[in-house]
C-alpha cells in the first residue's frame, strides 16, 4: 500500500464539476453551479495540505473529487494510494445502529485479510487514537462528540491509508477538545507517515497541522503556498479578507480589527 | 411558477393517459364476450356477429382504444348494455346526488379535523387534549360502512328522525333533497375528519417545534397567537397533501355509503355496473373518477403555491 | 438600579439540573459575554429570561427585570414585556424565520402587536431595514427568507429585535453559522445599534475573540455555572479560573505551528450528571482533595475577577491578590 | 406534578401501547382459538334457533340461519388476520425494494418508480379493489392481491422519503469509500435506520387491510362463504337491523377494537421507537 509511481499521491489538473440545478422554464437549458471551476492540486507522500474556503467555496466537492467519491466534468484526476476520510459532524458519521467494531471494520470492506486479523486491525487502530478494546462493543451512543471523532479516525487508520481527508474534523466539537483531536491528528502522522488533506474554513486549525495551504473561492484555488508565509503576507484579497475575519482573543487588538471593519 | 404549472399540467396528462391504457386493458382481460352478455347465452352466432360489428369488438384493440380515448376527448361517452342509455345521461342523473354528498363529507371532515385539531395541539398534554385524541382514534377504527348501520340503528330506527336510505330529490326543495344525503355524509366524514384532526395535530406540534415559532414569540407574541399566526400556516402544508389523497378515499367510501344508503349515486352506479358486467360504463366511469382525483390533486398544488412561497421560485 | 438582576437562578428538566445556581446583574446600557462550551448553560440563561424555557423546564430563583420579577410570571405578563422591552437574536438564520410569511410582515408584526408603529408601520419598517443595511430599493418588503443570504437574514433578525428599541438585547450565538467574512459585519452592526439606542447586550458565544471584541465584561460558564467573571480584559489577559486558562491555551494559533496544544482532558459532563463538588475537577490541571468534596465559593480579585475554585488565591500565578466572597458572590 | 410531565411527555402512549398489545393479542388469540375450539360448528345451521339474541347457549346470538354469531366471529378473526398479513407482506415485500432503489439512485429511476406511485394513488383504491374483484371474481385471495397492490406505493413512498435524509449523512460516504454498493449500504445502514417507521407503518397498514377486507366483503366482493367474514356478516345484517340490531353490533365491534388495538400499538412503537418523538413541542 505504498504510493504508486511518481512523486504525488494524487495529483488534480484543471478540474471542473458543475452541478445542474432545476430549469427556470420548460425549455431552458438548466442553470449550472460551478463548483469547481480548473482546479489543480498536488499532494505528496506525508505532506499535510491544507484547503481553507467558506461555505459554498467548493472545498468538499474538492474533497469528494480526491477521495473518488464523485467524478469531475473535466480535467484529469490521478490517486496513487489508500484514501479514507473522517468527516465533519461525529454524529452523523457513526451508523448509530452499529457496534464500533463494525463501524471500524466496515473500512475493511473488500480486504482480504480474515476475520481474527481484521478484528486484531481494529483492536490496533481504536488502541492508536486513544480508545480501548473494550470499547468494540459499544454503540456510537455511548460516546462524547471528542470520543467519536476518534472512532472516525480510528476507522479510516485501519485501512493504512496514504492519504486521509479531513473535511472539517474538529468544527463540531467543543473548543476544550479540538485541541485533543488535533494534537491526535499530528501525533499520527508521526507515527504512520500518511499525508492529510485538511479542510477547514478556520486559518488556525490549518496553520497548526500543514505545512502548505491552499485558499479555495468561488470553485477555484485563488492562492497556494507555505502557510507561514500565506499567513505573513497574504496576496490574494480573499486571503486577507479570510485573515482578517479572525477575532484574536485580545480585547485591544479584537476590538481594533472590528473598527477596521466598521469603517472599510 | 409557470413551470411548475406546466410541469405538473403535463404529469396530469401522462397520469390520465396511463390510467385510461390500464383500465383499457384490465378490462379487455375481462372473462367473457360483452355482446353475449347484452344477448344472453341463447344468442344465434350471427345475431353475435352482428352486434359484435355494430359495437365495433372486430376491429383490433389498438383501433378500439383510439376510438375510444378520442370519443372521451370529444366529450362522447358510451352507451351502456344494461340501461340502454348514454352513459353521459346516467351520470348527469346521479351526479345531483353524488356530488353534494362529497362536498358535504369533505366539508364536514375539514370543518371538524382541522380546528379540533389544532385546539388539541394548543392544549396539548390536558384533558381536553386526550379526550379528542382518544375520540379521534376510533374515529380512525370504525368503518364508515358500519357508523351508517350504527347511524340509521340510531335515528331512523329508534328515533324516526331521518329516512333510512334512499334518496328524495330536489323536487320538494333542496333542503329535503340534503337531508336525506345528511347521515351519508356524515358517515363518510367521521374518519376523514378523525385522521386530520390527527393530522393537524402533530402537524402543528412539529411546527410548534421550529425556531421560527421561539422568534415569534419572543417578539412578544403569546403561545396561542405564535400558534395561530406561526406555526398553523407552515403546519397546512402537510394537511393540504393528507387532504388531496384523503379525496380519493372519499370517492371510493362513496361505492360503499351509496350502498348501505340505497342512494342513486355515481357509486352505486359503479358497483351495479361491476355486478351486470356493463363494460362501457365502468369503463367510463372508472376513467372519470381517476380524472376527478387528478384534478383535485392539481388543485392541491395550486394551493400549495398560495401556502407555501418558496414554490415561487425566484425574486419578485 | 441594575436593568437585570438574576439571583440564584436555577433550570431543570424531568429533574435534572442543566442550570444554576446562577447569579448576575446588568446595568443599563453595558455588555456582558456568556462564554462557555455547549451544555454549559448559556442558552438556559437566555431562555430564562425571555420567558421561553421549554414546557418541562422548571425554573427556580429570581430574575429582576426593570423592577419586575420574572419568575412565575404568567406567559401573557412575559409576552408584553418580550419584543417591546427586551429581545432575541438567534443562532440559525436559516430557521429563525417564518418560511411562508415576507419579511416586512415579521419586522412589522412586533410593532402592531406592541402599538408602535404609530400611523406609518411600512414606513417606520422601511426605516429599520435601512438601518440593519437592508435599503428599501435592493430588497422589498416583500421579500421572502427563502431569497436572501444567511448574512441578510440575520440582518432581518437583528431588524426585528432593533423594530421596538429593547433595554436588553440578547444575542445567542448571532454568526455562529455565518461564514466568517460576513461574521465582522454582523457583530458591528449589532455593536453599534446597541451603542446608540443605549440596549444592554448580553451576548452568548463560544468564542473567545468574539468576547473580546463585543463586551466590557465576560463571565466563564462550566456545567451549568459561572466560574470565572469580570471585565473582559482581565479575564482574558490574566485568567484566574484554570477552565478559562485551559480554553485560551487550547486555541491553536500560527504561533504554535507542529507542537502540541495544551489540552483540557477528557470531555464536558453531560446534563444532570452534576454533584456537589466542582465540575471541572475532573478535567482539572491542579485539583486537590478539597475540590472533589465541595462546590467552591466565590472569591473576589483585585483585578475585578470573581473566581470559583478553591485554588484562586494565588495558586494559578495571575498575580491577584485575593478576598474571599460569599456562596452568592455577584458580578456587575 | 410528576404526573403531568408524564403526560405531557408521552406517557399517556404508555397506556395506549399497553391497551394496543392487549387488543392485538385478543385478536390473534381469537383467531388462533378458532382452529382449534368455537362454541359451535361456524357454518352449521339451526333454523329453529335463528335469530335469537345472546343468551347462554348462544352467547352473541344467532343469525337468520340459526348460526352461532360468536363462532362465526371467531373465524372472521382468522380470515382478518390472513388477509391482512398477505397484503402487507405484499406491499412491503415490493414497496420497500422499490423506494430503496429510488432514493439510492435518484434521477430517473426515481422519477419513474415515484410517478407509477402517484399513478396508483389516483385510482381510489377500493375502486380499484372492487374492480380487481370483479375481474377476477370475488374471494379471499384476489382481495389480498387487491389490497396488497395497494399498499405497494404506501411503503414505496415511506421507505424513499425516509431513506434520503440517512442517504445524506457522512456514514453513507464511509461506506462508500471503503467499497461497498447501494444494494448492500440500503440493507446495512439505511434500512436498519428507518425500521421503527417501517414497522409503525406496517402496524397501520395492517389496520387499514382489515378495514379494507371488511368493506369488500361487505359488498360481497371479498370472503366467500362458507367462511366467515366481518364485513359480509354485516352485510347480512343490514336487511335484519331492525329485527335482530345485535347481528350488526357484534361484528362491527370486532372491527373497530382490531383496528384501534392495531393502531395504538402503532401509535406505540412509533413513540417507544423514536426518541425524538418522545417529546414534542419546544413551547
Amino acid at each position: 500500500m505504498s504510493s504508486a509511481d511518481g512523486p504525488f499521491l494524487v495529483e488534480l489538473d484543471g478540474v471542473v464539476r458543475d452541478y445542474r440545478l432545476p430549469r427556470r422554464w420548460l425549455f431552458s437549458p438548466p442553470p449550472v453551479l460551478r463548483a469547481l471551476d480548473g482546479v489543480s492540486l498536488a499532494i505528496r507522500p506525508g505532506e499535510s495540505v491544507g484547503i481553507v474556503g467558506e461555505s459554498g467555496s467548493g472545498k468538499s466537492t474538492l474533497a469528494r473529487i480526491v477521495a473518488g467519491l464523485d467524478r469531475p466534468e473535466a480535467g484529469r484526476v490521478r490517486r496513487g494510494g489508500c484514501v479514507q476520510m473522517v468527516f465533519q459532524d461525529p454524529y452523523g458519521s457513526l451508523d448509530p445502529r452499529m457496534r464500533v467494531e463494525r463501524i471500524v471494520g466496515e473500512a475493511l470492506f473488500g480486504d482480504p485479510d480474515g476475520r481474527a486479523r481484521k478484528r486484531e486491525r481494529c483492536i490496533d487502530a481504536l488502541e492508536a487514537v486513544g480508545l480501548s478494546a473494550d470499547d468494540m462493543r459499544k454503540y456510537p451512543h455511548a460516546f462524547s462528540g471528542g470520543q467519536r471523532q476518534r472512532i472516525a479516525i480510528a476507522r479510516a487508520l485501519v485501512a493504512r491509508p496514504d492519504l486521509v481527508i479531513a473535511d472539517e474534523p474538529v468544527s463540531a466539537l467543543d473548543v476544550s477538545v479540538q485541541a485533543q483531536v488535533l494534537n491526535l491528528m499530528v501525533d499520527l502522522r508521526g507515527r504512520f507517515g500518511m499525508a492529510y488533506m485538511l479542510i477547514s474554513h478556520d486559518l488556525a486549525v490549518i496553520a497548526h497541522l500543514c505545512e502548505r495551504v491552499a485558499v479555495i473561492h468561488g470553485g477555484r484555488i485563488v492562492e497556494e503556498g507555505a502557510t507561514a508565509a500565506v499567513l505573513a503576507s497574504p496576496r490574494h484579497q480573499h486571503t486577507r479578507a479570510l485573515l482578517d475575519a479572525v477575532l484574536p482573543p485580545d480585547p485591544q487588538a479584537a476590538r481594533e480589527k472590528l473598527d477596521r471593519a466598521r469603517r472599510s | 411558477m409557470i413551470l411548475f404549472f406546466v410541469r405538473r399540467l403535463f404529469t396530469l396528462m401522462l397520469t390520465l393517459l396511463a390510467a385510461s391504457l390500464v383500465v383499457f386493458i384490465v378490462l379487455e382481460l375481462l372473462p367473457g364476450d360483452p355482446a353475449a352478455v347484452i344477448l344472453g347465452i341463447n344468442a344465434e352466432d350471427d345475431t353475435l356477429a352482428a352486434l359484435r360489428a355494430e359495437m365495433g369488438l372486430d376491429r383490433p384493440v389498438h383501433e378500439r382504444y383510439l376510438a375510444w380515448v378520442g370519443d372521451l376527448l370529444r366529450g362522447r361517452l358510451g352507451r351502456s348494455y344494461t340501461y340502454d342509455v348514454p352513459v353521459g345521461e346516467l351520470i348527469a342523473e346521479r351526479l345531483p346526488v353524488s356530488l353534494p354528498l362529497a362536498v358535504m363529507a369533505m366539508g364536514l371532515a375539514t370543518l371538524f379535523g382541522i380546528p379540533v385539531g389544532a385546539w388539541a395541539a394548543a392544549r396539548r398534554g390536558t384533558v381536553g387534549d386526550t379526550l379528542v385524541m382518544a375520540t379521534s382514534q376510533l374515529g380512525v377504527a370504525v368503518p364508515n360502512f358500519w357508523f351508517a348501520i350504527l347511524l340509521i340503528l340510531l335515528f331512523s330506527v329508534r328515533l324516526g328522525w331521518l329516512p333510512a336510505g334512499g334518496f328524495a330529490g330536489y323536487d320538494e326543495g333542496l333542503l329535503a333533497g340534503l337531508a336525506s344525503l345528511l347521515m351519508p355524509a356524515f358517515a363518510l366524514a367521521l374518519p376523514q375528519a378523525a385522521i386530520l384532526a390527527r393530522l393537524t395535530r402533530s402537524a402543528v406540534l412539529e411546527a410548534l417545534r421550529e425556531d421560527y415559532v421561539r422568534t415569534a414569540r419572543a417578539k412578544g407574541l403569546e403561545r396561542r397567537r405564535a400558534l395561530i399566526r406561526h406555526a398553523l400556516p407552515n403546519a397546512l402544508i402537510p394537511v393540504v397533501t393528507v387532504m388531496g389523497l384523503q379525496f380519493s378515499f372519499l370517492l371510493a367510501g362513496t361505492i360503499i355509503i351509496e350502498n348501505v344508503f340505497y342512494l342513486p349515486g355515481i357509486g352505486r352506479l359503479i358497483f351495479q355496473a361491476i355486478a351486470q358486467r356493463d363494460l362501457t360504463t365502468l369503463r367510463d366511469l372508472v376513467v372519470l373518477l381517476a380524472a376527478t382525483v387528478v384534478i383535485v390533486n392539481f388543485i392541491v398544488d395550486l394551493l400549495y403555491l398560495w401556502l407555501d412561497p418558496r414554490l415561487r421560485r425566484g425574486r419578485g | 438600579m441594575a436593568l437585570l438582576d438574576i439571583a440564584g437562578l436555577t433550570v431543570s428538566i424531568d429533574g435534572a439540573a442543566v442550570l444554576g445556581p446562577l447569579s448576575f446583574s446588568m446595568e443599563p446600557g453595558t455588555s456582558l459575554g456568556l462564554v462557555g462550551e455547549s451544555g454549559c448553560g448559556k442558552s438556559m440563561t437566555a431562555l430564562s429570561i425571555m420567558g421561553l424555557l421549554p414546557e418541562r423546564a422548571r425554573l427556580a430563583g429570581s430574575i429582576r427585570f426593570d423592577g419586575t420579577e420574572l419568575a412565575g410570571l404568567d406567559d401573557r405578563a412575559h409576552a408584553r414585556l418580550r419584543g417591546r422591552r427586551m429581545a432575541m437574536i438567534f443562532q440559525e438564520p436559516m430557521t429563525a424565520l417564518n418560511p411562508v410569511r415576507t419579511i416586512g410582515d415579521q419586522i412589522a408584526e412586533g410593532l402592531l402587536l406592541h402599538g408602535l408603529g404609530g400611523g406609518d408601520v411600512s414606513g417606520r419598517v422601511a426605516d429599520i431595514m435601512a438601518r440593519v443595511g437592508l435599503p428599501p430599493a435592493r430588497f422589498p418588503q416583500a421579500l421572502y427568507p427563502h431569497q436572501l443570504s444567511g448574512g441578510q437574514r440575520q440582518r432581518v433578525m437583528i431588524a426585528i429585535a432593533l423594530a421596538m428599541q429593547p433595554a436588553l438585547l440578547i444575542a445567542d450565538e448571532p454568526t455562529t453559522a455565518l461564514d466568517v467574512t460576513v461574521q465582522l459585519d454582523i457583530l458591528g452592526l449589532i455593536r453599534d445599534i446597541a451603542r446608540e439606542n443605549a440596549m444592554a447586550l448580553l451576548l452568548i458565544t463560544h468564542d473567545l475573540g468574539v468576547v473580546a471584541a463585543m463586551c466590557e465584561r465576560t463571565m466563564v460558564m462550566y456545567a451549568g455555572r459561572s466560574v470565572e467573571s469580570g471585565p473582559t480584559r482581565a479575564v482574558l489577559g490574566s485568567p484566574a479560573h484554570p477552565y478559562t486558562r485551559g480554553l485560551l491555551d487550547a486555541l491553536p494559533t500560527g504561533d504554535r505551528i507542529g507542537r502540541p496544544l495544551r489540552v483540557i482532558p477528557g470531555s464536558v459532563p453531560r446534563a444532570g450528571d452534576r454533584v456537589d463538588a466542582c465540575a471541572f475537577a475532573p478535567r482539572c490541571a491542579i485539583v486537590g482533595p478539597v475540590c472533589r468534596e465541595r462546590t467552591p465559593g466565590f472569591t473576589d480579585l483585585a483585578s475585578g475577577q470573581t473566581v470559583a475554585c478553591h485554588f484562586a488565591d494565588g495558586a494559578g500565578g495571575t498575580g491577584g491578590v485575593g478576598r474571599t466572597g460569599g456562596m452568592n458572590g455577584r458580578t456587575g | 406534578m410528576r404526573g403531568v410531565l408524564d403526560r405531557a411527555s408521552g406517557g399517556a402512549w404508555h397506556g395506549g401501547l399497553a391497551l394496543g398489545s392487549m387488543l392485538t393479542f385478543i385478536l390473534v388469540a381469537a383467531a388462533l382459538l378458532s382452529f382449534v375450539w368455537t362454541p359451535f360448528p361456524h357454518a352449521a345451521m339451526d333454523i329453529r334457533n335463528k335469530l335469537a339474541p345472546p343468551d347462554m347457549t348462544h352467547w352473541l346470538g344467532t343469525d337468520q340461519f340459526g348460526r352461532d354469531v360468536l363462532s362465526m366471529m371467531l373465524v372472521g378473526a382468522r380470515n382478518s388476520i390472513l388477509v391482512a398479513v398477505v397484503a402487507v407482506v405484499i406491499g412491503a415485500g415490493i414497496g420497500i425494494p422499490l423506494g430503496s432503489t429510488a432514493a439510492w439512485r435518484g434521477g430517473w429511476v426515481d422519477e419513474l418508480i415515484m410517478r407509477m406511485s402517484d399513478f396508483a394513488f389516483a385510482f381510489p383504491a377500493l375502486l380499484s379493489a372492487v374492480m380487481i374483484t370483479a375481474i377476477f371474481g370475488p374471494g379471499a385471495v384476489n382481495s389480498i392481491i387487491a389490497i396488497g397492490i395497494f399498499n405497494i406505493p404506501v411503503f414505496a413512498r415511506l421507505t424513499r422519503g425516509s431513506s434520503l435524509p440517512v442517504l445524506q449523512r457522512d456514514m453513507i460516504l464511509a461506506a462508500r469509500l471503503a467499497g461497498k454498493g447501494g444494494a448492500r449500504i440500503s440493507i446495512e445502514h439505511v434500512l436498519p435506520n428507518i425500521s421503527a417507521v417501517l414497522i409503525v407503518q406496517a402496524t397501520i397498514q395492517f389496520a387499514l387491510a382489515i378495514l379494507a377486507e371488511a368493506g369488500l366483503s361487505y359488498l360481497g366482493l371479498g370472503t366467500r362463504p362458507p367462511e366467515a367474514s366481518w364485513g359480509r356478516m354485516l352485510n347480512e345484517a343490514q336487511t335484519l337491523m331492525v329485527l335482530a340490531p345485535h347481528l350488526a353490533i357484534f361484528p362491527g365491534l370486532a372491527i373497530v377494537l382490531s383496528v384501534l388495538g392495531l393502531n395504538l400499538l402503532g401509535d406505540g412503537l412509533r413513540d417507544m421507537l423514536d426518541p425524538a418523538l418522545r417529546h414534542q413541542g419546544r413551547m
